[in-house]
C-alpha cells in the first residue's frame, strides 16, 4: 500500500490551470498501488521539489559512473543532496530507452513498458526525452540491471549517453506525411542498428546526433540539433495541380499570401496559371505548405546531409552547416554509413576532449576536413567565399 | 519470483517501428497525397488511394505516470484499435481510421485532462528538460515554468489564431538540452554568480587540468589554498556557463539568486526565411516559485504584441526582422540594456555595420 | 638638362592603350627641365620598375625613421635595395602633404605646389594617397625640413602617419551635392585644424582615420576604411515633388526600378501618388538616387556616427559600427570633439599596440565600452541581440 | 638662393577650402536642388537659385608629374576660370559655370590623353595603392595592373552601359591600403611561400616578441640559430599576411611566385542594400608583367557576366546574392576550390546552415 503523500503547499500550486500537470503525475506515481517501492521514490521526490520550491535551488547531485555491463551509456547517475532526509531518492538515475523510430507504439507495447518499469523504478517516465529517447526516470542502482533485463527481453534496448552516438530519431516521415522526401523511419531504424557498438561503447571525443527530418520544414529540428542533419529536398520541378491552385486563389490571397512570400521572387500567378521558376526555387516549402493540395515536392527526390549543430557549450551554438548537396537516400544507405565513418575516424583521431564534429570543421577549416573524408568542395556549401584574404596556399603544388 | 537464467541480451536496438504501424499506414507509406487540419488539433491525411486517417493531438505534460500511458493505451484501444504516436513536441496522436470516433475520442481526452490542440498557427507543446525534478546543473525548475506558462497561453493551443506557429523551448542551463537556441520564445535558466569552490574536497575529486581548460574565458586558474593543489575562479572572466561545474564535481554554481533569461525570435523550418537563433529579449527574472509570475507575463506580452502586429505566416524572427530589433523593444517595452549586445567571440557580427536601420524621430 | 633615358623595353607595353599611362608620366618628370636633380631620380625610378617588371619582385627596403622636426609623421622612409645600380633613389621618400577638405583647389594653388616639389623633390605625386594625401613621392632625407618650410610658408601642413590621427576626409558635400545631410567640409576642415596636435605626434595604440560622407551613399567609403566614420542621414520624412515624380514615371518603370527595390517595401505607387511609410524606411538613398529630382533627404538632418572599420590585418578586416544613431552636426562640434577623446583616452590606456578602436571594442566588449566612453546602449547598435548566452552578469548590484 | 631665416611653421593644417571654391559653390551652398548626367562624364546640378554648374570629369593615373598637374591647372584657367578638384576615386573634375564650355573642355582633355567618363552606371577609376613603384610590401605591380586593366574595360568608363556602378579597387598587398575588402572587384597582390628570415641581421633589426606575437597564426617561434637569438618559421601555419614582415626588417616575403587574387560582390553605399565584403572569386593568378593577360581575362570576364545577366541598378554583389554563388561560378566558368570556404577565424560565419539553396538538377 502507497505511503502517505508528502505535503507539499508549493507544487500544489502547480494542481490548478487547464495544461497537464506534471505533480499530478507525480502523485499519481506515487500513490499506484501496484508499485510499492516505486511509489515511495515518488513521493521523495514531492518531498525534493517542494524544497527546491522553497529555497529557489536544486537538490541533485553529480552523477557517478553507473551502468549496465558492458554498456558505456544509456544510463545518468543521480544522486541527491538530502540522502537523511529523501532516503528513497538517494540515488535515483534515469534509464534511456531507446524509442522505436518515428515513436509509433501500440497499446499493447506500451502496456508491457510500463510493467517492466512499475516493477523496477519509480513508474516516472518522460515520453519523451530531448533527444528522442523513452526516458525511465528514477531507478536504483541495483535495479538498473533487471530493468535492462527486462527491456531486452521485451525487444528494446538503451539509448545513448557519454561520448558516443546518440540514440537517433526522425519525424514521422514516410509513415503519415505527404512532404516525405525519402524514408525516414527506415534511414533512422537502419541506422540506429547499424551503429549499436558506437551506440553503447563511446569512443568519440565527444556525443554525435543524427536527426532524419523528410523534408526542409525540419519537424525534427535536426538542423539545430543533430552532428548529422539528414534533411529530405528535391531537385526538378514543385509538382502543381493547377486546378487546385485556382481551387486555393479563392480562399487564400494567393499574391500576398503566396507569391510575395516566396524567398527567391520564383513564383508568378496570371490569374489562371502558376508558374514557378524551378532554378531558382531554394526549396523553402512555403508555398507547398500554403497550399498542400495544389503543390507538392518534385519527384527527384533525396536528402541534403548536413553537419555539426549544437548547443552553445562552449564556443557558442552551431547550426549544422552543407556538407553534400543531395544524395538519394536508398537502402542499404552504404554511401552514408561510410562518409559517417570517415567522419569519425578523422574525428577520433584529432578531436579534442569535449569537441563537437561541428566545432573540430571550424578549427581544423572545412577545406581540410574535405580533403580528408574525400568530398568535393562544392559552393553550396557557403552562403558566400571567403571575405578574409588569409590563405593557406599549398605549398607542395605550384 | 526468480526466472530461470537466459543468455543476456545486448546490442539489439529498438524495436522495428513496423511492429507498431497501424494497417491504414502500411498501405499508404509514401502515398499521401495532401492533409487538412479539420479543426484544432484534428489533422486529416488522405492518400492516393483515397483512404482518411485521423491524428488527434493531446498534450501531455512529458512527465508521464505510467498509470496515464496505461490510460492514452486505453482510449487507444477505444478509438484507433490501439495505435497511437507522440510527435516531436511529447504531444500524443491518436490514429484513428473511422471519422466517427473523431469526436468521441477529443471528449475522452479533454475529460481525462489532456487537452487537444496544438497544430496549425497555434502554441504547441513547449519542448523542455529536466529542472528541479532531476538536473543537477538547473539554475530552475523545467516542468513548473512550462505548466505556468502553457495555462496562461492555453487559448492559444486550442485555437490556430496565431499569424503562424509559436514554438516555444525551454532549457534550465546553459547546456540547452531544450535546443532553445532556435525557437520563436526560448526561457532559459541562468546562473548569474560566479562559481563557488570546494578546496576540500576538490583534490580528491576533479582533474585539474581538466577543470582549468573547461573555461572558455580563462576565469578558472589553478591555485595552492592551504597548502593543497585547487582552483580559483577569476570572478570577473566569468560568464557562469557552468563549464567548470559540469567537469568537477568540488565546484557549486547553483544559488538561489538563479533565474532565467527570455530568447526570441528563431526558427528551425526553412519556411520562407531560413532557419534563425533567438535572440536575448529580457537578461534576467528571478525565480518566482511556485507560479513564476513575472516570466508568465513577460512571454505573454511577447505573444500578445506579436499576435497583434505580425502579418500572416510570419514567424517571430520574421516579424523581428521586417519591423527591425528597436521597433521591437519599443512595441514590448522591453528595456534595451548592455547586455543585449554580444561581447562573445563572434560578438563582432551583430554590430550594426551600415547606417541602414530605422531613425526614430523622437529628438535627442 | 635632364639626363638620357633609361632603355625601358617591358614596362614601355604600359605607354600603350587608352587609359592615361603613369609610366609616360614618370617619363615626363624623367625629362622635365625645370628640375634636374628630380628628373634624375624620376629616370632611376623608370630603371627599378623596369628590373622589378622583369624579375617580377619588388626592390624597396623597410623605411627607417625619417621625417621634419618636431613631428612624429607625414613621411613614409623609403630606401631602395640596389642603391649602387640607381644612386638616385637610394632614399625616395614620401611627404603626406594634408590636402584641403573635398579637394577644391585653384590653379594657382596647384602651380604652387607643383613649384615646391619641382625644387626638392622628384616631381613625382600621387593625386591623391588613398588616405586622401596629396602626395610627394620621392624626397631625398635632406630635402625633407626645407620642403616642409616652403609647403607651410605656402599655408599647407603635413598629414598623418604612423600610431596617431590619420588626415581626415570627406566628399565635396553642400560644395556640389544636393544631398548633404551635413557640411561634409566644414566639419572635416574643423578637425584636422583641432586635432594637429594628435596627428602631427603619435600617441595612441594605432593609426585613427576620420571620414565624413554627406550621406549614405557614402562617396569616401567612410564606412569601410575610416576608425570613426561620420554619415550624414534624416529623421523626418523624404520630401517629395509628387509632380516631378510623374515626370519619372513617364521615363522610368517606377514599379521595378524604384518600389519593388526599396529595401523595405515602405514605398508604394497608386499611379499618381507617391507614398512612402518613412516610419519604415531605413534611409538606403535607393530611390532618392533613382529619383533625384522629384525626391530629397528629409529636413531634420544629422549623422549617424559609427566606429571601427579597418582593412584585414591582422584578425580579418571591419566595417564602422553603429555608436550615435543620429545626432545633428553642428559648429563647434564640441560633442564630436569629446567623443573622440573620450574614446583615445580609453584606447591609448588599455588599447594594445597595433590595436585599432575596432578591434579593441570587440576585445572589451561593446556593454563595456559603451559603459566607460558614458554613451547609452541602443537598439540600433546592432542588427540584433545576442544569441549566445554568455552575459557576464555584473555582481555588484542585484 | 638663401633665404632669410624665418620662424618655423608648424601645425597650422591644410588651407581652408574656402580659399579654391569657385564664386557659384559659395553662392550655392548647400542648397543644390538636384543633378542630372547628361552625358557620360559630364554632371550638371541645379541650384534652388536655378544657377547650374556643369563638372566634367577626366581620367588620371593618380600617380601624376607635376607637369600634368600644371597642365590641368591651364585647362582649368581656360575653362574654368581656374577652379578645379579631385574627386575620391583620383579624377579630376573640371568645374564649369558657361555651358558652352563643356564640350571644348573635353575635347581639350582628350586631347592630351585624359578621357571623360566614369560617371553614372559606369567602370571608374580604380582606386590603388603603390605596388613595385614605391612600397616594400608589394607583392606585385599597383599602376600597371590597373593601367592594363583600365585599357581593356574602357569602353565601361566612357560609357554608362552597365546595370549599376561597378566599382574596382586594387591594393598590391594584405594590408589593403586600397581598401579592396568592399569593391565590385577587387584585385589584391599575395604573396603564396613562407618568410624567409636572415638570422644574421635579426639580433640587431628585430624585436623578437613584437615579432612573434606579430603573427595571427603562431607561425613565428622563437629561435636559436649559430647561438644567436632569431626567429623561425612554422611554414604550414602561415597564411603569407606578412605581418611579421612589417615588424621586423630581417624577415622577407617578396618572391618571384608572388601573384594576385579576384574578389568579387563588395560594395560600400547603403543603397538598397547595406554594404559588404568582397568575396574570394580567383584565389591565385600569377604576376604576368608587362601586360597582365590572366588578370585582365579574368576581370573582363567577370565584368561581361554581370553586365550580361544583372538587373538594372543591381549592384555585383546584389547580383550574385540573387542568383547565388554555385550560379556565379557556374556562368563566370571559374572553379570552386577549398581556397573558397573561409577557414579563418570567424569561417563559421559563412558555411551555409540551411537547405536553402538551389539545388542543381544535374544527376551526380
Ligand atoms: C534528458 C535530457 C533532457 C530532457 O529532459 O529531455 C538531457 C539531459 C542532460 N543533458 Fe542534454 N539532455 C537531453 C538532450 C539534449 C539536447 C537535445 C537533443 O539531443 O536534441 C541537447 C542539445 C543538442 C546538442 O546535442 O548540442 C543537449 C545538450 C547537452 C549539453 C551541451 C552539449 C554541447 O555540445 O553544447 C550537455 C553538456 C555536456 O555534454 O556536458 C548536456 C548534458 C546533459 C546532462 C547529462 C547533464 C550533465 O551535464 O551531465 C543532463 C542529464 C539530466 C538528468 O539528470 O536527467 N546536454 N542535451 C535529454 C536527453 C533525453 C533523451 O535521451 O532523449
Ligand atoms: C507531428 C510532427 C512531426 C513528428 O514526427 O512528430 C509534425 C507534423 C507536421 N508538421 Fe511539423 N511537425 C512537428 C514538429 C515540427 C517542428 C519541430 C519543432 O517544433 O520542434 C518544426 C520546426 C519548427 C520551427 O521552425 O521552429 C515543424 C515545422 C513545420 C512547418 C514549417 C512552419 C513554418 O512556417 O515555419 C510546417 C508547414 C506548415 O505547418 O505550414 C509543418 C507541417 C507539418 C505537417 C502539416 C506535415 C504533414 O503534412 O503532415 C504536420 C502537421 C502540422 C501541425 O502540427 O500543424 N511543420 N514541425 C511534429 C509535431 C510537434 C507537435 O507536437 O506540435
Ligand atoms: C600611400 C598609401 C597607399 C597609396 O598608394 O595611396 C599607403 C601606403 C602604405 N600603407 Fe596604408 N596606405 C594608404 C592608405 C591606406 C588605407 C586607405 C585609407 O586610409 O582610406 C588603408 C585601409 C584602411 C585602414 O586604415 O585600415 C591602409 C591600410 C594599411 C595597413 C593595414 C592597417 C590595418 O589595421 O589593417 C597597413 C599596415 C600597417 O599599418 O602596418 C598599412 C601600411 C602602409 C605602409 C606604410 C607600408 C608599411 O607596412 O609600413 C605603406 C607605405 C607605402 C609606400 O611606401 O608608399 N596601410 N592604408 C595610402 C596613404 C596615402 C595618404 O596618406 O593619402
Ligand atoms: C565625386 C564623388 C564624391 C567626391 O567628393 O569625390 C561622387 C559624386 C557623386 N556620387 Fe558618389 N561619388 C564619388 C564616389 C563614390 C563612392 C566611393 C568609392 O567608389 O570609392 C561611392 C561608394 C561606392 C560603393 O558603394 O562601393 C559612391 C556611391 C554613390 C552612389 C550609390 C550607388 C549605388 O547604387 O550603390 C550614388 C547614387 C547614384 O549614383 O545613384 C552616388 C551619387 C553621386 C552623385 C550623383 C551625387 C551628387 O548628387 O552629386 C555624384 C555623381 C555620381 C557619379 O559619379 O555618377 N554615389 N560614390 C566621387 C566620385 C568618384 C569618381 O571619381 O568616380
Ligand atoms: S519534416 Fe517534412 S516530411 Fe517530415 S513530418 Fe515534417 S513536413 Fe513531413
Ligand atoms: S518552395 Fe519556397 S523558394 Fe521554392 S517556389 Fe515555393 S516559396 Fe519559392
Ligand atoms: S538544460 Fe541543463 S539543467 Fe536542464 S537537463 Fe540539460 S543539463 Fe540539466
Ligand atoms: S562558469 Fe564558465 S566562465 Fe565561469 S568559471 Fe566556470 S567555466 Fe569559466
Ligand atoms: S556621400 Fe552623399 S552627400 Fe556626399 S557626395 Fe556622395 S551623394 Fe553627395
Ligand atoms: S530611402 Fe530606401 S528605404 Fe527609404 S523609402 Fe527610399 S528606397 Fe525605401
Ligand atoms: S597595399 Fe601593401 S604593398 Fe601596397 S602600398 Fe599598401 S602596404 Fe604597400
Ligand atoms: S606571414 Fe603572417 S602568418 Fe606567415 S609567419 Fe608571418 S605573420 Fe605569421
Amino acid at each position: 500500500m502507497a505511503a502517505k503523500l508528502r505535503e507539499t503547499p508549493l507544487i500544489d500550486e502547480l494542481l490548478k490551470g487547464p495544461w497537464p500537470s506534471f505533480v499530478k503525475e507525480i502523485k499519481k506515481c506515487a500513490q499506484n498501488e501496484k508499485n510499492e517501492r516505486g511509489s515511495a521514490r515518488s513521493n521523495d521526490l514531492l518531498g525534493v521539489l517542494e524544497r527546491s520550491y522553497k529555497e529557489t535551488i536544486g537538490h541533485w547531485k553529480h552523477g557517478g559512473i553507473v551502468g549496465v555491463m558492458g554498456y558505456g551509456g544509456g544510463v545518468i547517475g543521480r544522486y541527491n543532496d538530502l540522502p537523511e532526509e529523501f532516503p528513497n531518492v538517494a540515488h535515483f538515475h534515469t534509464i534511456r530507452v531507446n524509442q522505436p523510430s518515428g515513436w509509433f507504439y501500440t497499446s499493447d507495447i506500451l502496456r508491457k513498458l510500463c510493467d517492466i518499469w512499475d516493477k523496477h523504478g519509480s513508474g516516472i517516465t518522460n515520453m519523451h526525452g530531448s533527444t528522442g529517447d523513452i526516458v525511465f526516470l528514477g531507478c536504483a542502482t541495483d535495479d538498473l540491471e533487471p530493468t535492462f533485463a527486462d527491456l531486452t527481453a521485451l525487444g528494446f534496448d538503451l539509448g545513448g549517453s557519454g561520448s558516443a552516438v546518440r540514440t537517433p530519431s526522425c519525424c514521422c516521415g514516410m509513415a503519415r506525411c505527404e512532404w516525405a522526401c525519402y524514408d525516414t523511419m527506415a534511414l533512422t531504424d537502419d541506422l540506429t542498428r547499424t551503429f549499436q557498438d558506437e551506440l553503447h561503447r563511446p569512443a568519440f571525443p565527444y556525443k554525435f546526433k543524427f536527426k532524419m527530418s523528410g523534408c526542409p520544414n525540419d519537424c525534427v529540428a535536426s538542423i539545430a540539433r543533430a552532428d548529422m542533419s539528414i534533411i529530405g529536398t528535391w531537385r526538378d520541378d514543385i509538382q502543381i495541380d493547377q486546378k487546385a491552385v485556382a481551387d486555393y486563389a479563392s480562399k487564400l490571397n494567393l499574391e500576398n499570401d503566396v507569391i510575395s512570400r516566396c524567398p527567391t521572387k520564383c513564383m508568378s500567378w496570371d490569374g489562371k496559371k502558376l508558374s514557378i521558376d524551378n532554378s531558382n526555387c531554394v526549396k523553402c516549402m512555403h508555398c507547398i505548405n500554403a497550399m498542400p493540395k495544389a503543390l507538392a515536392p518534385g519527384k527527384d527526390r533525396g536528402a541534403t546531409i548536413l553537419l555539426g549543430s549544437k548547443a552553445p557549450i562552449i564556443g557558442g551554438a552551431l547550426l549544422s552547416s552543407v556538407i553534400v548537396p543531395f544524395l538519394k537516400i536508398e537502402p542499404p544507405y552504404e554511401d552514408i554509413k561510410e562518409l559517417a565513418e570517415a567522419i569519425w575516424d578523422l574525428w577520433a583521431e584529432h578531436g579534442k576532449n569535449r569537441e563537437r564534429v561541428g566545432e573540430f570543421i571550424q578549427r581544423i577549416g572545412m577545406g581540410n576536413f574535405l580533403e580528408q573524408i574525400g568530398l568535393e568542395p562544392r559552393p553550396e556549401m557557403v552562403i558566400n567565399p571567403r571575405s578574409n584574404p588569409y590563405i593557406f596556399y599549398d605549398q607542395d603544388q605550384e | 519470483m526468480a526466472e530461470p537464467k537466459k543468455k543476456r541480451i545486448t546490442d539489439i536496438g529498438p524495436p522495428s517501428y513496423e511492429n507498431f504501424l497501424p494497417p491504414i499506414i502500411k498501405k499508404n507509406y509514401g502515398k499521401w497525397k495532401y492533409h487538412e487540419i479539420i479543426k484544432p488539433g484534428v489533422l486529416m491525411h488522405v492518400s492516393e488511394s483515397g483512404d482518411k486517417l485521423y491524428s488527434v493531438r493531446a498534450a501531455t505534460p512529458r512527465l508521464a505516470a505510467t498509470d496515464t500511458i496505461r490510460l492514452f493505451a486505453q482510449i487507444a484501444d477505444e478509438f484507433c484499435d490501439g495505435f497511437l504516436r507522440y510527435t516531436s513536441r511529447n504531444n500524443v496522436e491518436f490514429l484513428i481510421t473511422d471519422e466517427k470516433k473523431v469526436e468521441p475520442c477529443i471528449a475522452k481526452l479533454k475529460k481525462e485532462g489532456y487537452p487537444v490542440g496544438g497544430m496549425g498557427n497555434s502554441i504547441t507543446n513547449i519542448v523542455h528538460t529536466q529542472g528541479w525534478v532531476h538536473c543537477h546543473s538547473a539554475a530552475t525548475d523545467a516542468s513548473g515554468v512550462v505548466k505556468c506558462v502553457m495555462d496562461e497561453l492555453f487559448p492559444y493551443f486550442e485555437s490556430m489564431k496565431l499569424p503562424a506557429k509559436l514554438r516555444i523551448a525551454f532549457a534550465c542551463c546553459l547546456n540547452m538540452c531544450g535546443a532553445v537556441h532556435c525557437s520563436d520564445i526560448a526561457l532559459l535558466g541562468v546562473h548569474i554568480k560566479p562559481p563557488v569552490v570546494s578546496h576540500d574536497t576538490l583534490p580528491a575529486q576533479c582533474e585539474i587540468p581538466t577543470t582549468v581548460s573547461a573555461c572558455p574565458t580563462g576565469a578558472v586558474r589553478t591555485a595552492t589554498v592551504d597548502g593543497k593543489p585547487s582552483v580559483e575562479i577569476v570572478e570577473e572572466q566569468c560568464m557562469f556557463c557552468a563549464n567548470c561545474f559540469t567537469v568537477c564535481p568540488s565546484i557549486k554554481l547553483n544559488n538561489p539568486t538563479d533565474g532565467l533569461s527570455v530568447w526570441v525570435g528563431g526558427k528551425v523550418s526553412n519556411a520562407r526565411h531560413e532557419p534563425m537563433f533567438s535572440k536575448l529579449a529580457i537578461p534576467y527574472i528571478p525565480n518566482e516559485p511556485p507560479r513564476w509570475p513575472t516570466v508568465v507575463k513577460s512571454v505573454k506580452n511577447i505573444v500578445e504584441v506579436y499576435a497583434k502586429n505580425a502579418r500572416k505566416f510570419e514567424r517571430m524572427g520574421e516579424w523581428i526582422e521586417r519591423i527591425g530589433w528597436p521597433k521591437f523593444f519599443e512595441l514590448t517595452e522591453i528595456p534595451f540594456t548592455k547586455y543585449h549586445i554580444d561581447d562573445f567571440t563572434h560578438a563582432g557580427e551583430s554590430f550594426r555595420r551600415s547606417v541602414y536601420f530605422r531613425q526614430s524621430d523622437v529628438r535627442e
